[in-house]
């Protein structure tokens, strides 16, 4: 397999961020760091749907929330490690994908995205309403009372080891996609998107080809809502709520779909700025405007995304 | 042998196929009839993407029942009225498409990819991404993915639309060769007249989804239905 | 007369269009001829409004019409048929004609349906099909039709007989003659000489995105080295 | 000019190294719990412009938490490892506590919390809040229903949120049970357009009492439908706290003056007991004008007031040992003011919740009037509290 | 289950159904205009109606803070419709679309900002004012809102298939490059789009704030169970979304009577839309690229 400069360059960021993001930063901020990092990873999940498909999902903070109550309900339900019930978490979601996207799979555009977005809607009232186990008895595993401890993988248990566990569970999933990408499923689909009467002449199965990329940006959802869950020890349904997963979409199109860059601009955006906002004490409703406008402005002007225009300002990168 | 037997299509009131039967026996054999006749219908059906009442039979395989991108596997080949190419694939790639879904092991395939390449004279722009071809090597990058794979049958339509006089030529002769190179038998629709007669040996003639000639390409264009239909010159024979 | 000077397209960081002048006369046919890539379709959506300008004048009767939107372009009488037979496909074929007369008055629309039905009665015994599932030539026949719509003083028609039958292109050449008589001035953007040359009264040839020939169409009637020497100079591949 | 005084300062601005104090609040649309923290925050500033704490400032550090989970624990973290914090005093949020819980446990720091919600406020070990909650609140009003208006059949209806709704209902419905008498519970999603069916679902349900247990907005749209419907004299109507507020009555519209009962968690706001007077006066000189002089803020001014009576109990050099204070938090008992009908107490106890005494009003005019003082809870909910009072000696 | 009450439930269930009807066909209207769907709607008439409140409140005569609100509405659309939109002309729809989320960001930010917190109610004055149908008593507002809506739909769709500038709506919401080619005046096409869905937008925003809540949150994200609306008319036919919105009322009234479902009845727009949307793509076939 070839080595392009830019996956080593996130290769190398990744590791970066691991070492040092730590020990440079307060508690506060490898919380932040710890959200942003598990955002990233769904952003990709998006920006892999969007760029090698032109598959739009309005629904991917809604998937993260059912990667969260799985492992949650994981958690409290059995005795088992981390790592497994995270493992679970993608894969149920991944499952969880499958399904949604059986019937979307003869959609397009923005018929699809509505669908994705309903789903979204669905996802938030069944969490709102039943919200996520802490530990309580039951299916739903709700008590009232202060939530049961949440295990954290044994050699992540302190905040700071946990941010680098996100890192490399992150990067492993950015790698994930882009070994899809550079295989058959990444040719399959990018026939797809070109037309998808040429992808079946090609002998391309587009049914199952997309119903894949539902399932891997699923399990990305999954194992994103997963790390979250791992972070904080609990969930709330507020999360996880439908237009939050339209909000990290238009995210990944502002950072730049299609590049791990782009999945952690985005990630950064939807955490970081906003957890800056607060710590200089801007008005939330204000934060809101700038937010907006700044949404607004980036659509707008970085068609390619800030990932774009930043490797456009970089000649060297690109490739 | 390519068998079409009754084939019917309609859309909502619009009978686009209307109990339409021919047989090609001929390596090359060309469809043409007037605009909205039903030819790139008929390439539908035989391809998969339309379902039609009838039957398609090649070389005796009833095609019936088989999804499109099974047809494809099986051993049919098409390129559309307007080249499907991917742009964020190489050339190379846009072939190496085809031969993921094959059976076939990394090295024939390979080379199967590097013969295709080399007969459509594309060797040198295997890495080149697609979006950077002009309008011919778009088409030429779509008749090698015809040529990947073992192709049994391979269904054209309007290959030379766009194309220069050179280019068609050029073009004829690449058509030529798919039937000496892959044994595949070849249907082409095309406007171009003198493309088609220079390469098809036989000939169906469509007008309002009916089949109004069929048979030695002269003979057929000499046939006044047709010249009238088609040619517009029926004047003279009437 | 519609005139256009030194006229440079570029898209991304290539130059399609260079330093590119032609003039197109009312009741006179130009052909423009050239191999595939040679910068014809670019030049023609420059002049329609589609495509920003780098450098150059376009004048309509001695008024710039450089710069501005496409529907003004038209208003100002440019008529261009794009490549690739672009139809409103949501649209039925009726819709279609009516949106291309916005800028007829109310009162010649039907007038001016009527002619396009008459040229093209495929296209009225299916009125109200939806343009995106018509056949290939079909929509073609409409995106001419579309054209027509307006009554342009000039017409500016790409790829005309591309996916046209030939009983359908020869009407098409009867009815360019005509519109001639009529004092329109038309541009005929042609990959195949044949035709184009048959109907036009000059020749323009491009290669790579500059004009390798400018003269009577005549000149490339007369004598095929000409033309070959003009177009088909360099590959059988055509690119670079 | 005489501000007022706060704590047993001396009178003079405070200079010593500030003792530095947390709080969360939660404010994004569509709620502001921020009067909480204005109020700790308004007291805090007359403690330290009276002289302090044993002559040193109290630093207060707030956090916006916007009701999002993932900010109250950043905010937690900030406040609690990376500056240090001694304690938290006035929180007031849906999700911090719930959230934040095990950190502090795990932290040995308290929380004096001002605006709880949530069950898992209340069920914590190292939360306490001088507020009652939805489920406190909504008993008290079912108690007044009960024994003043002849309720036989009460309705709770509530938010679709296991630990608020369905927490605070079920123990409605647990003390109609315990009294022998009926009640159910009708929840709402909190986003749904669509209220009319709910009040449907209630009315279906054969009760003679609708209890609102809602935050105000939803609670008004609710109320908007029983008037649409014209079923005001139909049933008696009841509710939680939420509906105490300034602009409630105003919302409302004459249909409901005199028709609503609402319970008062903390005692009226425009009380005349010293506690009162002096939150009012300390708000005037402290806090913005446009901040609100609610609920959420004598519940914040008291947190801060008992915790400023607790940190001048203390020994000096204590103070700033966060196991030393949180030991002196959890060793409060028998704090008294008007702004509670009972004693406030901690303990070191896994729930805590040492307000379930309140007032209950009525809607009359464009304001309030009380028509029940001071009573206490009862019903299943509160028997271990009131065991556990007994055991230190506040019975 | 008695009749009576089914009853009940089911002209509760055609009040609400009214509401998404209304928010639907306010999207549909501008999508078949302009090819956008505006997330943006439900902000845009949050505003008004906080405005129409705080006019009222100041004193205004009640007629004039509701053209007022309608008016700001209209404007607020124009503002976006100009100067916005139209450099976000050639992206997918659904990048147009998740654009207005900027939109909706910004106006709801200004209106929280603007409008604390705080308990607030918005009336009309025919909400005193009733009619009883199957045993339950519909106010006369709810009926402006029943009677608006089938009103715009049937204005609407007449509108774009009869007349001119209707035509010149369609052909750009189908293809604005080409439509510009043709001569379709875009800018002034897309102007009087984007104002009358404002206008719509703020209308709406007056019925809900009256018939929801005077919350803008909540106004803001409506828009999303109102898509489900417009999912239902497949973002074309105004007369199935309002089947479609008052279908999805009643059978969210309806849920509440079973045990099982009725805690999760909000779900019904999203669940209900689903389906419409499965069985209206069922035995349909892939296309070409760029078909919808
Ligand atoms: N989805 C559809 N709905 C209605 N009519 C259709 C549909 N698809 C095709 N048709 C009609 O069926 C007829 C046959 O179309 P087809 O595309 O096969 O023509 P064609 O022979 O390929 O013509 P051309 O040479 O112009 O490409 C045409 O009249 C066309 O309008
Ligand atoms: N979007 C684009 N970005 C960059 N280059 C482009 C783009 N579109 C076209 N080109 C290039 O511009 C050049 C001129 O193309 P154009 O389509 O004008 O040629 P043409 O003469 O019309 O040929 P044809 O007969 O194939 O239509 C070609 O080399 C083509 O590759
Ligand atoms: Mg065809
Ligand atoms: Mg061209």
């Amino acid at each position: 397999m070839a080595y392009s400069t830019s996956g080593i360059a996130g290769l190398a960021f990744a590791a970066l961020t691991a070492v040092f993001l730590p020990v440079l930063v307060g508690s506060q901020w490898v919380l932040i760091f710890t959200s942003t990092a598990c955002f990233a990873l769904a952003a990709a999940g998006i920006g892999l749907m969007y760029a090698r498909l032109n598959m739009v999902s309005l629904t991917q903070v809604g998937l993260m929330g059912v990667g969260g109550w799985v492992t949650l309900r994981m958690n409290h339900g059995l005795g088992l490690p981390f790592e497994f019930n995270l493992l679970a978490a993608g894969v149920v979601t991944a499952a969880f994908g499958m399904l949604l996207a059986l019937p979307a799979l003869r959609m397009r555009g923005l018929y699809l995205a509505l669908i994705t977005l309903m789903s979204a809607g669905g996802i938030e009232i069944v969490l709102s309403t039943f919200r996520f186990p802490n530990g309580g008895e039951g299916f739903w595993g709700v008590m009232p009372s202060v939530a049961a401890p949440f295990r954290r993988p044994v050699l992540a248990i302190e905040d700071g080891a946990y941010l680098r566990y996100a890192i490399v569970v992150s990067t492993l999933g950015m790698l994930l996609i882009e070994l899809h990408r550079r295989g058959a499923p990444g040719r399959a689909w990018a026939m797809i998107r070109r037309s998808e009467a040429a992808a079946m002449a090609s002998g391309v199965n587009v049914t199952l080809y997309k119903a894949w990329a539902f399932a891997l940006s699923g399990l990305l959802a999954g194992l994103a809502g997963g790390l979250l869950a791992g972070s904080i020890g609990l969930l709330d349904a507020a999360t996880f709520r439908a237009p939050e997963s339209i909000m990290l979409f238009a995210l990944a199109v502002v950072g730049g779909a299609g590049s791990w860059p782009g999945a952690v601009i985005a990630a950064i955006l939807y955490r970081v700025l906003p957890a800056l906002f607060n710590d200089w004490g801007l008005n939330p409703d204000l934060a809101l405007v700038i937010f907006g406008a700044a949404l607004l402005h980036a659509i707008m002007t970085a068609p390619e995304g800030i990932a774009g225009q930043i490797r456009a300002a970089l000649p060297r990168w690109a490739k | 042998m390519i068998e079409l037997e009754k084939l019917t299509v309609k859309f909502g009131g619009v009978t686009a196929l209307d109990h339409v039967s021919a047989r090609f026996e001929k390596p090359v054999s060309g469809i043409i009839g007037p605009n909205g006749a039903g030819k790139t219908t008929t390439m539908n059906v035989i391809s998969g993407f339309l379902r039609a009442t009838g039957r398609v039979c090649v070389d005796g395989v009833d095609l019936g029942g088989l999804s499109p991108h099974r047809r494809t596997r099986w051993g049919l080949r098409r390129c559309f009225q307007q080249e499907q190419i991917a742009d964020d694939l190489s050339v190379a790639d846009n072939l190496q498409v085809l031969l993921d879904a094959l059976p076939g092991t990394r090295t024939e395939k390979r080379a199967d990819l590097d013969s295709a390449l080399d007969v459509t004279g594309l060797s040198a722009r295997a890495d080149t991404p697609a979006s950077e071809l002009n309008t011919y090597e778009r088409r030429l990058t779509d008749l090698a993915r015809c040529l990947v794979g073992r192709p049994r049958l391979v269904v054209l339509d309007e290959p030379a639309g766009g194309l220069g006089p050179s280019e068609t030529a050029h073009l004829g002769d690449l058509i030529l060769s798919i039937a000496v190179l892959t044994g595949a038998q070849t249907l082409v629709i095309d406007h171009d007249v003198d493309l088609i007669s220079r390469i098809c040996e036989q000939t169906l003639v469509l007008d309002f989804g009916r089949r109004i000639a069929c048979g030695e390409t002269a003979a057929v264009l000499e046939d006044p239905k047709v010249r009238a239909a088609y040619l517009g010159i029926a004047e003279e024979g009437a | 007369m519609l005139e256009v000077a030194d006229l440079t397209v570029r898209r991304g960081s290539k130059t399609v269009v260079s330093g590119v002048g032609l003039a197109a006369e009312r009741g006179k046919v130009l052909a423009v001829l050239g191999a595939n890539g040679a910068g014809k379709s670019e030049l023609v959506l420059a002049m329609a409004g589609m495509l920003p300008v780098q450098s150059g004048e376009v004048n309509v009767d001695g008024r710039s019409i450089r710069g501005l939107a496409p529907d003004q372009i038209r208003k100002a009488g440019i008529a261009a048929v794009p490549e690739g037979h672009r139809v409103l496909t949501q649209l039925s074929v009726e819709d279609n004609l009516r949106a291309a007369a916005s800028i007829l008055p109310a009162g010649q629309v039907d007038a001016a349906l009527s002619d396009v039905y008459e040229l093209f009665p495929e296209l009225s015994e299916r009125r109200k099909q939806l343009a995106g599932t018509m056949s290939g030539g079909q929509q073609q026949m409409v995106a001419i039709g579309h054209a027509l719509m307006s009554r342009p003083s000039f017409l500016l028609i790409d790829e005309m007989s591309l996916g046209l039958a030939p009983l359908v292109v020869k009407r098409l050449a009867a009815t360019v003659r005509c519109l001639k008589d009529k004092g329109v001035g038309i541009v005929i953007v042609e990959q195949f000489a044949e035709v184009a040359l048959s109907l036009a009264d000059r020749a323009m040839v491009m290669r790579l995105g500059k004009v390798a020939f400018n003269g009577p169409a005549e000149q490339l009637r007369m004598s095929p080295e000409a033309l070959h020497a003009a177009y088909f100079e360099g590959t059988s591949t055509g690119g670079r | 000019q005489d501000k007022p005084r706060c704590g047993a300062g001396n009178g003079t601005a405070a200079t010593g190294a500030p003792i530095k104090v947390g709080g969360i609040f939660g404010n994004a649309a569509p709620g502001d719990f921020s009067s909480a923290t204005d109020a700790a925050k308004a007291f805090f500033d007359c403690v330290n412009a009276s002289g302090g704490i044993h002559g040193r400032p109290v630093q207060y550090m707030i956090e916006n938490d916007q009701w999002n989970p993932e900010l109250a624990g950043q905010a937690a973290s900030k406040l609690v490892r990376d500056e240090g914090v001694v304690a938290m005093v006035g929180n007031a949020s849906f999700v911090e506590m719930s959230v934040n819980a095990p950190l502090y446990a795990r932290e040995n720091i308290m929380a004096m919390a001002s605006g709880c919600a949530v069950s898992e406020c209340f069920e914590s070990s190292s939360i306490v809040s001088t507020n009652q909650g939805p489920l406190a609140s909504s008993v008290g009003a079912a108690i007044y229903a009960v024994e003043e208006l002849g309720a036989k059949n009460i309705s709770c209806i509530g938010l679709a949120i296991p630990s608020v709704g369905n927490w605070s209902c079920g123990a409605v419905e647990e003390y109609m049970a315990s009294k022998g008498l009926a009640g159910s519970s009708v929840l709402l999603n909190p986003a749904a357009p669509d209220v009319n069916s709910g009040l449907l679902e209630a009315i279906a349900s054969g009760a003679d009492t609708m209890l609102v247990n809602l935050p105000a907005g939803l609670a008004i749209a609710v109320l908007g439908s029983a008037k649409e419907q014209d079923i005001r004299d139909t049933y008696k109507w009841i509710s939680s706290t939420p509906l105490y507020d300034r602009s409630v009555p105003g919302a409302l519209g004459e249909y409901w003056d005199g028709a609503m009962f609402v319970n008062a968690e903390l005692t009226p706001f425009d009380g005349t007991g010293p506690d009162n007077v002096h939150w009012l006066s300390v708000m005037d000189a402290y806090a913005k004008a446009e901040d609100p002089r609610d609920t959420f803020s004598q519940a914040g001014y008291l947190s801060a007031k008992f915790f400023t009576q607790m940190l001048e109990a203390m020994d000096p050099g204590d103070i700033d040992v966060r196991a030393k204070v949180t030991a002196a938090i959890k060793a409060i008992a028998g704090y008294r003011s008007d702004l509670i009908c009972g004693p406030y107490y901690v303990g070191e106890v896994d729930r805590h919740m040492p307000n379930h005494a309140g007032t209950m009003v009525k809607v009359s005019g464009a304001g309030f009037e009380v028509v029940r003082e001071c009573y206490e809870y009862e019903g299943p909910y509160f028997a271990p509290l009131i065991e556990a009072e007994k055991k230190f000696g506040l019975r | 289950m008695p009749a009576k009450i089914v009853g009940l439930f089911v002209v509760s269930g055609l009040a609400v159904g009214s509401l998404y009807a209304l928010g639907g066909i306010g999207l549909v209207v501008l999508y078949r205009a302009t090819g956008v769907l505006n997330l943006g709607a439900g902000a845009i008439g949050a505003f008004s109606v906080m405005l129409a409140w705080q006019l009222d409140v100041r004193g205004w005569p009640a007629p004039l803070t509701w053209l007022a609100a309608i008016g700001v509405a209209t404007g607020l659309s124009l503002i976006y419709g100009r100067l916005i939109a139209p450099r976000l002309a050639w992206r997918d729809p659904v990048v147009k679309a998740v654009a207005t989320l900027g939109l909706a960001l910004i106006v709801l930010g200004v209106t929280a900002f603007l409008w604390e917190d705080d308990v607030r109610k918005f009336s009309l004055p025919t909400d005193e004012v009733g009619v009883t149908i199957l045993g339950l008593r519909v106010t006369v507002t709810r009926l402006i809102v029943a009677c608006a809506a089938v009103a715009i739909v049937v204005g609407i769709s007449l509108f774009l298939a009869w007349t001119r500038v209707g035509l010149q709506m369609r052909s750009l919401a189908n293809d604005r490059d080409l439509s510009a080619l043709l001569g379709v005046p875009i800018l002034r096409v897309e102007t009087q789009a984007w104002g009358i869905a404002g206008a719509i937008a703020g209308f709406t925003g007056l019925m809900f704030g009256d018939l929801v809540r005077l919350e803008p949150t909540i106004i803001t994200f409506l828009v999303i169970p109102c898509i489900a609306a417009a999912i239902c008319g497949r973002l074309h036919s105004l007369g199935l979304v309002l089947v479609g919105g008052l279908s999805i009322g009643v059978i969210e009234s309806l849920m509440t009577l079973s045990p099982t479902f009725k805690s999760v009845r909000s779900m019904a727009p999203f669940v209900i839309a689903a389906l419409v949307l499965m069985w209206m793509q069922r035995g349909r076939r892939p296309l070409f690229a760029g078909d919808q």
